[in-house]
């Protein structure tokens, strides 16, 4: 497609609505991030459709000059698997939030990630339902007081990338709203992807939910906090990339100073790996934003997209039966003549 | 074969109504079908009743596992598969027990004796053996040992006992078909081809099916046997169909005549799973079929597909329509076209999966939160399912509009014959994209405007992904009238509620007027919808080959009622309306209409017989 | 603050409508929530209607941005917030363009003048600015420079110029308060509590406050303040309350009453999340509040709870609803008592979110597959909805039955005075568990049959975990009547579908007679339910008070209706019904009682105005 | 509980319900298994409750002589989640299908498994819509012909374990309807879990999807094809015990002879570890049914019981404010008086 595209400007991508979030909220950045990625991506604007569902993050489709469904809360996933289907020539993505995505939403999300429907998902997990004035949400951390938990959440919550690998995604990422650049990147590869591409956001809510991943985001804690994961390089991180991730013969990772390992004796992230386990235990690395955690590109594999599978078998059957014929159909039980 | 030549002449009956009915094993689905199939070629008229019990194999031999097929044909036009069967062919005890009842008296009952033992008499909760004791006097009790036949007729081919003793269904037709000179050829090369990849099978169930055929003929069973000759129906091409095939082509049909793909998105259910597994044999049409991971799914991906231009169709039951709802009420909102087809189910709840009921109306009209309204379309034969499909389609495509369509599970697994339309003659039911800006701004630039109606019909256009420069944004949110940007404004949002209330009003300008079959001057009206056409059909009949004057109106068309309506029903100063579910439709019309209409209901999870429908209106009438 | 003591006498009004509007920043909803505390403590009479955006926080100084507080307070018994303010106190432009509309012809504006520069202006879309053309000529305008006044009064304690700015909502309160003669301590005394963990900002509130309340009196603003004498209330102890917190706190009460742990599944939604977050304050009433992940788990989870034996409760708004339908046809086939709440709101799909509509009726009605009758209650004021909750769960309880609490936007988050129940005066709502063993088979033994109904009620036992020997299992599938084992007959079937019919309408004679409010002898009926209550109440009085005859007949059971109902409205020849909606309960009435109501329809998210009602009562009177 | 109940049989837990599934159906042994374990699991009959979906699988708390709901499809854990959580002293279990637990009612199971509420859930997978007469299923493998996959499943199928290990579960097992005695020993432990213990296991449905386990739990097959878990001893299984399973430094499991790596190398099975990494590991190591597969308790780690957790702070709020006054509450908001 890509030569036949005219060039565009993220202006070309913005479309005439007012924005309506929050002063601050994270969603800003993202946004911006995509439409200024959008003009890399060699697609034309009218074969792009944005499908979200309900939440703040949901407004998103409204902001981008594009084909858009903002559905209803949680069967965004649903609804672009019918236009994925249907039209395998459309460039499609999901915006979805924490609740819209992992709580009313969770199994249409994992079934588009089963089935790999060629997607692009965004999900913004700020660990709060922003929409409806600050609930808990399924990735909202133990112990956390909101206005339905005022002795605080029992609930443990899920980590997202261990949903979506759990759930056979073949593409799976993990992000933030305050690097643009590094969004950008995940983006870009995630869109390269053909298939489910599962990118976790991390955002923030200023007004319900301020400073969630500030332990690990902010500007002088990255580069303690977050491990930058690049496929077929060993695993280091920090300031001086000093630490490093292993894998124990007890089938543990564990990270380590690399100076007492050695740099040979590091994890090489491979993020093309058929089995999804190495992948899952670099998801699992961190069991809450306040130690260091990965982002990046956990795992990228290659398998047959479910929108061209079905294509596909209609052809076959064309070629096969010839084209359909009704009146032919119509015979097909067999038929008597009453004269 | 020649020896069938030399046979005495058989006896010409009218009309037949006979039942199968045996164990869930026992193939009676199987043997009931291919008897319907050899009387349809042979040109009778038909109608059939299958009945089956809900679990796949209940207990072998219980009251619970009976499965049971129910078919007349007759030599004359016929709507109904028969109040009560003439003969009954029980294969057990409890095919017996369970069905004997519906035999009319002096019926014939043909048993095969060799399941009447000790083991499956208890099992049926017999305490003495109906074929020693008394218990049968009143009808004509034909003792058959089927099993040991079959034996005979199928071991000396090498079948292993086990499977030799499967084949005693083909027995049993083959013995029905003598009684009632069946042609026997077609039978032969069905089991060819059904049979093909097994040729032990294959040469079992002809030989049972042989067996069955000449045991008739050469044992005293009938001094004669019976024939029931052609009837004399509309000359053309017939197929014999069920309503969920009927539907399932109608939705092929309606793909063709709108020019358009077709997307089913379904979860399976009893009883609509039938419709996907047919459409998913049809690839080379250009049909999507996806097994979403549940209802809502389903129709969520049905409605991504309408968006994106294709005809969207989602099938299921009751509880998946319950699970649509707020789809639905998505669906209103975005003012795309979709199909959602109930075949409606005994209910509440998992209620009673495999039998039916028309109890889901109410639902269908008004099951959505807001005012969401919608159109209604019903069918009311098997063979009507298929324009039924087409017509449903066509309102969804020109008016952007969800609409759902009625059948229930009588209609789906009933079958009759139809007579083939001309292709050609099928509607053209297409519909234009848009392609075009519509909507010039203040300073001259021209946009696109995805809710700028259609003044005529109140639809939106339909702009599909793809379409350059009419890039839009559309979702549940209320949108402003024209532009369908967000709006909060009141009077934007009550104005929009009108909109699309009128835009759905203003459909019964665009169906055909009721019409009145029977008596225009009679003192009583009929009002009927959905599967009760049949029974209702063949009441008024009756009863007005019994001099007195009936009136009948059968509706399509539930939501918006066609215009004349209420005009119609004005004209008669009593009027009933039959239904399979509490009176759904009766409480519609008399809050429209200020008529005192009244329901005539049954809920059984069976249909009317027309018997019941013909007492209902002689009561009304004296 | 000795001075306030000299300042001159205060005019006397009976009764002012206030609405003040701000941004979503602007604290407007606290500044009116205040206000009314302030007034409800003095002893007024009062009503009020928030109004807020979609969007937590929508772009600033735009139009989408308008948050809006109106509230009414007089000294006397008043059922609305007003049809239109007297006086809009307006913190920007956008609010100024957004609310002027509502104000009464030579109303009082009051504004923040600082807001009016050019960058706001161009955002409400003022071409110019209507403090300067001759745009609000037909109004009383009063500019003050808030924001500055406020800096000057803040900024000396150190606070920062952003924060500072914070706190000129609270120089607006003080400025009204001193306007309409506010006892002010209340409001200090909130301030210490409210903003306890921060100093700066209790200063800083407390100092614009003051600087409000003095500047009102120290300029010229009015030459006198107004004053709204405490109303002639009936004697007892009153809290104002919003309808939310009533429903909350009846459900707490329901639970009292039956002797039971409340269960609430629910999952948050837009007006009805602060039910849920209030219960879930109380768990020393020993309820449990389940935040399920979606609304089907909600109320599964709920029915769960209540076969477990406790009063299991859903709450949700229209969406929710429609998703909850096959779990509430499974209710109803369980027969187990369960709460459904629904908090209407705009519709169809997301609609209008914040913004109220009655248009869940038919849903309530009919939103099931098959059959699936059950009670529907509907509360008609904020403080009614403590009783409507105990209601409900009466039923629930007694009938074993789903019922549905309808409520709306209006009710939920408006405000009115509370006439506090002695709680030893509310009912006995609980019931028996089974305990025993109630059948006896033929074999004399004895065994637990579920569905062996109440003779009076018809409902069944409620026998629940952990009772001994009276295990037992149920499921949506169709039971034996008595037994509840699994059966498929049809006479059963149709026998337990007449029975779960009649068990609800019995509750008939279990609900109060539906009473004629006004003139019985009135050819004119008004019907009304829900929220209407207020401007039916107030235009029928006022219709009343020229002389002219009406009678007003508001129901609360929606299903069964009163007994009584058909007969009352066969005495009027002309009934209107006013609905939110497009004439839902018109079309259950015309066709239960076929008499000619006629719909009197509203659907602009905002409650009808006493004015709109009269108009369309004097229109059927002429 | 235990010591106050009376001995009990089979007999005891054996409702007077007629078994309705078809002859030679996987589903019987099942029940065979439970109703023997039953008596000796030292709970009472009637603080006992089995809670379905439906499907043929859900039928089965019609015939145990417990309390049960056999409820509507996939909603199981959503209603038993009500019962456990309003009752904690109930013994509550989960009967659910491949379709009925993650088809239709996927959400509901992992919402469940992550909250940890108080469950014994059986998962009963014969990889087919066993019901509605033989649709594919999200378990059923790649390419399987159903009446709704005429031409073939383009649909990559879901692996129960990881779906469960993805989605926070603290207990996951697998067993399979040909061995009552591991059945037996896989129930026992679940049941003994405090919290939500997944167990899935394979069963034959001869009707519709007859000898889909037959590979690894044909009687002649089990000894190479099956590799049962038991925590805290080398990974090892064949006739001989020859085979094992180690972990690489490169992160990926793979099965090797014992005699060429040695008992030492290989990898000690560690179900109660806190990262469910190494459990997800090895549900990975076999992507089909036809390969050496692991059964048994994967993982089985204390985690706080959701049910007890509410009752907990139902608890602390009676003990902090005393116990609930209506008629204070009332007051709560502030009142004043109108003589
Ligand atoms: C069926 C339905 N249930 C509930 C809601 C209310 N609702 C809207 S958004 C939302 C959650 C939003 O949280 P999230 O998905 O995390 O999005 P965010 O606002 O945090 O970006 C809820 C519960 C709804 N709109 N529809
Ligand atoms: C809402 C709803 N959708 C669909 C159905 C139809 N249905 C019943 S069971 C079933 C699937 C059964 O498969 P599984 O859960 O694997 O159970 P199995 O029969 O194989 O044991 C389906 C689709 C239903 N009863 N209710
Ligand atoms: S509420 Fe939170 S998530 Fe929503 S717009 Fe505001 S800051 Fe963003
Ligand atoms: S269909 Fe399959 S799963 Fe269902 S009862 Fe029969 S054999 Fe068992
Ligand atoms: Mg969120
Ligand atoms: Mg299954």
């Amino acid at each position: 497609m890509s030569e036949a595209v005219a060039l565009t400007t993220k202006k070309d991508w913005t479309s005439d609505q007012e924005v309506r979030w929050c002063p601050g909220c994270g969603d800003y950045g993202i946004l911006t991030a995509v439409q200024m990625l959008m003009p890399e991506l060699g697609v034309a604007a009218e074969n792009v459709v944005f499908v979200s569902g309900i939440g703040c993050s949901s407004r998103f489709p409204y902001y981008m000059n594009t084909y858009g469904i903002h559905s209803i809360h949680g069967r965004a996933p649903a609804v672009a698997t019918g236009i994925a289907v249907a039209r395998p020539d459309l460039d499609v993505w999901v915006i979805t939030g924490d609740g819209d995505g992992l709580s009313i939403g969770g199994n249409h999300l994992i079934h588009a990630l089963r089935r790999n429907v060629n997607l692009t998902i965004l999900m913004f997990n700020n660990q709060i339902y922003g929409l409806t004035k600050g609930q808990y949400s399924p990735t909202s951390e133990l112990g956390k007081v909101t206005k339905s938990t005022p002795f605080g959440s029992i609930d443990h919550p899920f980590n997202p990338l261990s949903v979506a690998l759990g759930a056979e995604a073949s593409f799976v990422a993990r992000t933030h709203d305050l690097d643009r650049k590094h969004m950008t990147e995940v983006f870009r590869a995630a869109h390269a992807h053909r298939g489910a591409a599962f990118v976790e956001i991390l955002q923030n809510c200023n007004v319900f939910n301020d400073g969630a991943f500030e332990d690990i985001t902010g500007r002088e804690k990255r580069s303690e906090m977050i491990i930058d994961l690049h496929h077929g390089e060993p695993i280091r991180f920090g300031a001086d990339r000093q630490r490093g991730v292993v894998m124990g013969s007890d089938g543990q990772l564990r990270l380590v100073e690399v100076a007492d390992v050695g740099e040979d004796a590091l994890l090489v992230h491979d993020a093309q790996r058929e089995d999804p386990s190495l992948a899952f235990a670099l998801a699992r690395l961190s069991s809450d934003v306040h130690s260091p955690t990965p982002m990046g590109v956990f795992r990228s594999v290659e398998r047959a997209d479910y929108g061209a599978g079905v294509s596909a078998q209609l052809l076959q059957a064309s070629e096969r039966k010839g084209p359909g014929d009704l009146a032919e159909l119509l015979r097909s039980n067999g038929t008597w003549q009453v004269a | 074969m020649t020896d069938i030549e030399v046979r005495p002449q058989p006896e010409h009956l009218r009309d037949l109504v006979i039942r199968f009915a045996g164990d869930s094993g026992d193939g009676m689905q199987l043997t009931g079908d291919r008897f319907t199939s050899a009387s349809a070629l042979f040109g009778n008229d038909l109608s059939t009743f299958p009945e089956f019990p809900a679990e796949i194999r209940a207990p072998a031999g219980t009251l619970a596992g009976v499965s049971s097929f129910q078919v007349r044909i007759s030599d004359h036009e016929i709507s109904t598969p028969g109040d009560s069967p003439t003969v009954l062919v029980a294969m057990n005890p409890a095919a017996l027990k369970a069905d004997l009842r519906y035999l009319v008296a002096g019926g014939i009952v043909i048993v095969n004796t060799d399941s009447f033992d000790e083991r499956n008499l208890a099992k049926a909760g017999y305490a003495a053996n109906p074929l020693t004791d008394d218990s049968l006097e009143r009808y004509r009790v034909v003792e058959v040992p089927m099993t040991a036949l079959t034996m005979t007729a199928v071991r000396p081919l090498g079948v292993k006992a086990r499977d030799a003793e499967r084949s005693k269904n083909f027995f049993a037709l083959g013995l029905i078909s003598w009684c009632y000179s069946r042609p026997i050829e077609a039978t032969y090369e069905w089991i060819d081809v059904k049979f093909a990849k097994n040729d032990m099978v294959r040469a079992a169930n002809k030989a049972a099916f042989t067996a069955g055929f000449n045991f008739g003929e050469t044992t005293e069973l009938f001094d004669h046997p019976y024939q029931v000759d052609p009837a004399r129906l509309p000359a053309g091409e017939y197929t014999n169909i069920t309503g969920n095939t009927a539907l399932a082509w109608g939705l092929v049909a309606a793909g063709q005549c709108a020019r358009l793909p077709v997307f089913l998105g379904s979860y399976p259910i009893t009883p609509a799973s039938d419709i996907l597994h047919e459409l998913s044999k049809h690839k080379n049409f250009g049909i999507r079929t996806f097994q979403a991971e549940d209802e809502i799914a389903a129709i969520g991906s049905a409605l991504g597909a309408a968006f994106s231009g294709h005809l969207g169709v989602t099938t299921t039951s009751g509880p998946g329509v319950a699970l649509k709802g707020e789809t639905i009420s998505l669906a209103v909102s975005l003012e795309l076209p979709l199909l959602i087809v109930d075949i409606q189910r005994g209910g509440p709840s998992t209620g009673l999966p495999t039998k039916t009921e028309a109890a889901d109306l109410l639902m269908a009209l008004y099951g959505r939160h807001g005012e969401a309204p919608l159109p209604v379309v019903a069918a009311y034969s098997p063979p009507h399912c298929f324009a039924a499909a087409i017509e449903a389609a066509r309102i969804a495509l020109k008016y952007r509009t969800p609409v759902i369509l009625l059948s229930d599970g009588y209609l789906a697994n009933g079958a009759h014959p139809w007579k083939l339309p001309d292709v050609a003659d099928l509607p053209d039911i297409s519909v234009p994209f848009a392609t075009e800006l519509n909507h010039e701004r203040p300073d001259g630039e021209m946009e696109y405007w995805p809710y700028l109606r259609d003044p005529d019909t109140l639809a939106r256009p339909w702009a599909i992904p793809g379409t350059p420069l009419l890039m839009h944004r559309v979702g549940g949110i209320e949108k402003e009238d024209g532009s369908g940007n967000i709006s909060y404004t009141a009077e934007n949002h009550e104005k929009m509620v009108h909109l699309r209330a009128d835009k759905i009003a203003g459909i019964a300008k665009d169906i055909p007027l009721a019409e009145v079959v029977g008596d225009a001057d009679a003192e009583l009206l009929v009002l009927g919808w959905g599967s009760t056409w049949g029974a209702i059909k063949s009441a008024v009949a009756e009863v007005r080959a019994t001099g007195k004057k009936v009136a009948w109106v059968h509706i399509v068309h539930l939501n918006p009622f066609p215009s004349n309506l209420g005009e119609l029903l004005s004209m008669y100063p009593k009027i009933i309306v039959p239904e399979m579910n509490l009176g759904q439709l009766c409480k519609v019309v008399r809050s429209e209409f200020l008529v005192p209409a009244k329901a005539i209901t049954k809920v059984q999870g069976m249909p009317f017989t027309s018997a019941e429908l013909r007492t209902a209106i002689e009561k009304e009438l004296s």
